[in-house]
């Protein structure tokens, strides 16, 4: 099992902060976006929007990025600090 | 292991002075200044950076402003900013502080401080911390402003900012 | 009419918290860093520079300096930089300190912090003014070093550094 | 009448913190430097060195600058400050 967060103005809009998903491991950010999507079709435009980032463990990673169980994923919104 | 990690093993330049930090406490410059000064006659040129919250952005009237953050991420993301900052220039002390929570018109957001020999190093090594930590550090910032909350947007010229330090590295 | 006057006519930006000074005594970096910030709710950006007398140059040992000046041209030569400065770039607050007489190691040489809505044009122009200021302000630097009193070279690296904003401009 | 001034090396150089010329004016820099060394002759190697600076009312100029009467001249080496 995998648990993937949202952060802000993403997590605002899924009106969720987490979700636990069911998917073989080792699996890709490209097909946890997939898992999401198919159980959640209503967060397509988000999960799969263009600007989504990423991380695993807290590094920022693309979606051919492999994730393993017990790793931390993130989904978030472009980072607007500083 | 990841990049950070890298950084770090590599990184021998570590000063005692060093910090990164995230925290809703307010920070203050004349105690940070000396943190950058006392003990340190080797360092000629000292470049510091401070963003505050201003009254207008984005189109928007603002009087406040949210900063929610990825706890242990940005810690994380800060400090290897940092490491790549100090493998890249000569240069000795680096402070950087970023505040979360609530914040109020004109308060205080994010304080960047490089001390080195020559400013130089010193301009280019505060500048590089702050274009990659407007791209990399996970915070976001929730724009309190008369039109109602509204988070702010990610702009291409600071995607373009942080880009221009792999062109000049290329030179 | 010389440069400086026509920068002057030309300037209608100037802010009455701008400031050039150039004087003996030490400066404080809190009241500095006050006097950019109080009742400033539009800028989101302050960058600031310091030299400091440092314990090695140019092959010597370092203890001291004394700094000579040219009376009446360090201040016009300072002033026609910040003018220069805050024509090219949308910068608010600028606020410009060289000391002179006899310092010593770790000392406070030089201030410049520059206010603005965002932070590149803060940093180009802090950066510009201190470029500038290297070639172009009257300034003689002789420092006290084991092996006696020398006067500092003036290097080619700072020349380089103050044509680099030539060459931005023709982008 | 026209004084010239001296600053930092230069005047340690010349032992010297001025000197008053008699020359027509408008004079050019250059004129002026020609000036000096033809009544100072030790002083060529510093007065036509390749890196000395003038300022006229305070304003850095180039050699070929006319200097007027009550105009003031100085000369002085690469400035070091900052």
């Amino acid at each position: 099992m995998i648990t993937v967060i949202f952060f802000a103005q993403l997590r605002e809009q899924l009106q969720s902060d987490k979700v636990d998903l069911v998917i073989e491991t080792p699996c890709s950010i490209a097909a946890i976006q997939a898992n999401i999507v198919a159980s959640h079709p209503s967060w397509s435009g988000f999960i799969e929007g263009r600007t989504l980032l990423a991380a695993v463990n807290q590094t920022m990673v693309t979606t051919d990025h492999m994730v393993n169980t017990g790793d931390e994923v993130a989904f978030f919104p472009p980072v607007t600090g500083g | 292991m990841n990049e950070s990690t890298v950084n770090k093993n590599l990184n021998n330049t570590n000063n005692p002075l060093d910090y990164v930090g995230v925290q809703q406490a307010d920070f203050d410059i004349a105690n940070e200044y000396q943190l950058m000064r006392e003990g340190n006659q080797q360092d000629g040129a000292i470049v510091f950076f401070t963003g505050l919250v201003r009254d207008f952005n984005q189109g928007n009237d603002v009087t406040g402003l949210f900063l929610e953050h990825y706890p242990g991420m940005t810690e994380k993301a800060l400090q290897s900013i940092v490491d790549t900052a100090k493998a890249r220039w000569p240069i000795n002390r680096v402070r950087v502080i970023h505040r979360i929570g609530q914040l109020y018109l004109s308060d205080q957001i994010v304080y960047v401080a490089v001390s080195g020999k020559h400013r130089e190093a010193s301009f280019d090594a505060c500048r590089f911390i702050m274009d990659y930590l407007k791209n990399q550090a996970p915070f976001w910032k929730k724009e309190t402003t008369k039109q109602g909350d509204v988070w702010v947007t990610a702009l291409e010229k600071d995607k373009t900012a942080m880009e221009k330090w792999d062109k000049n590295q290329q030179k």
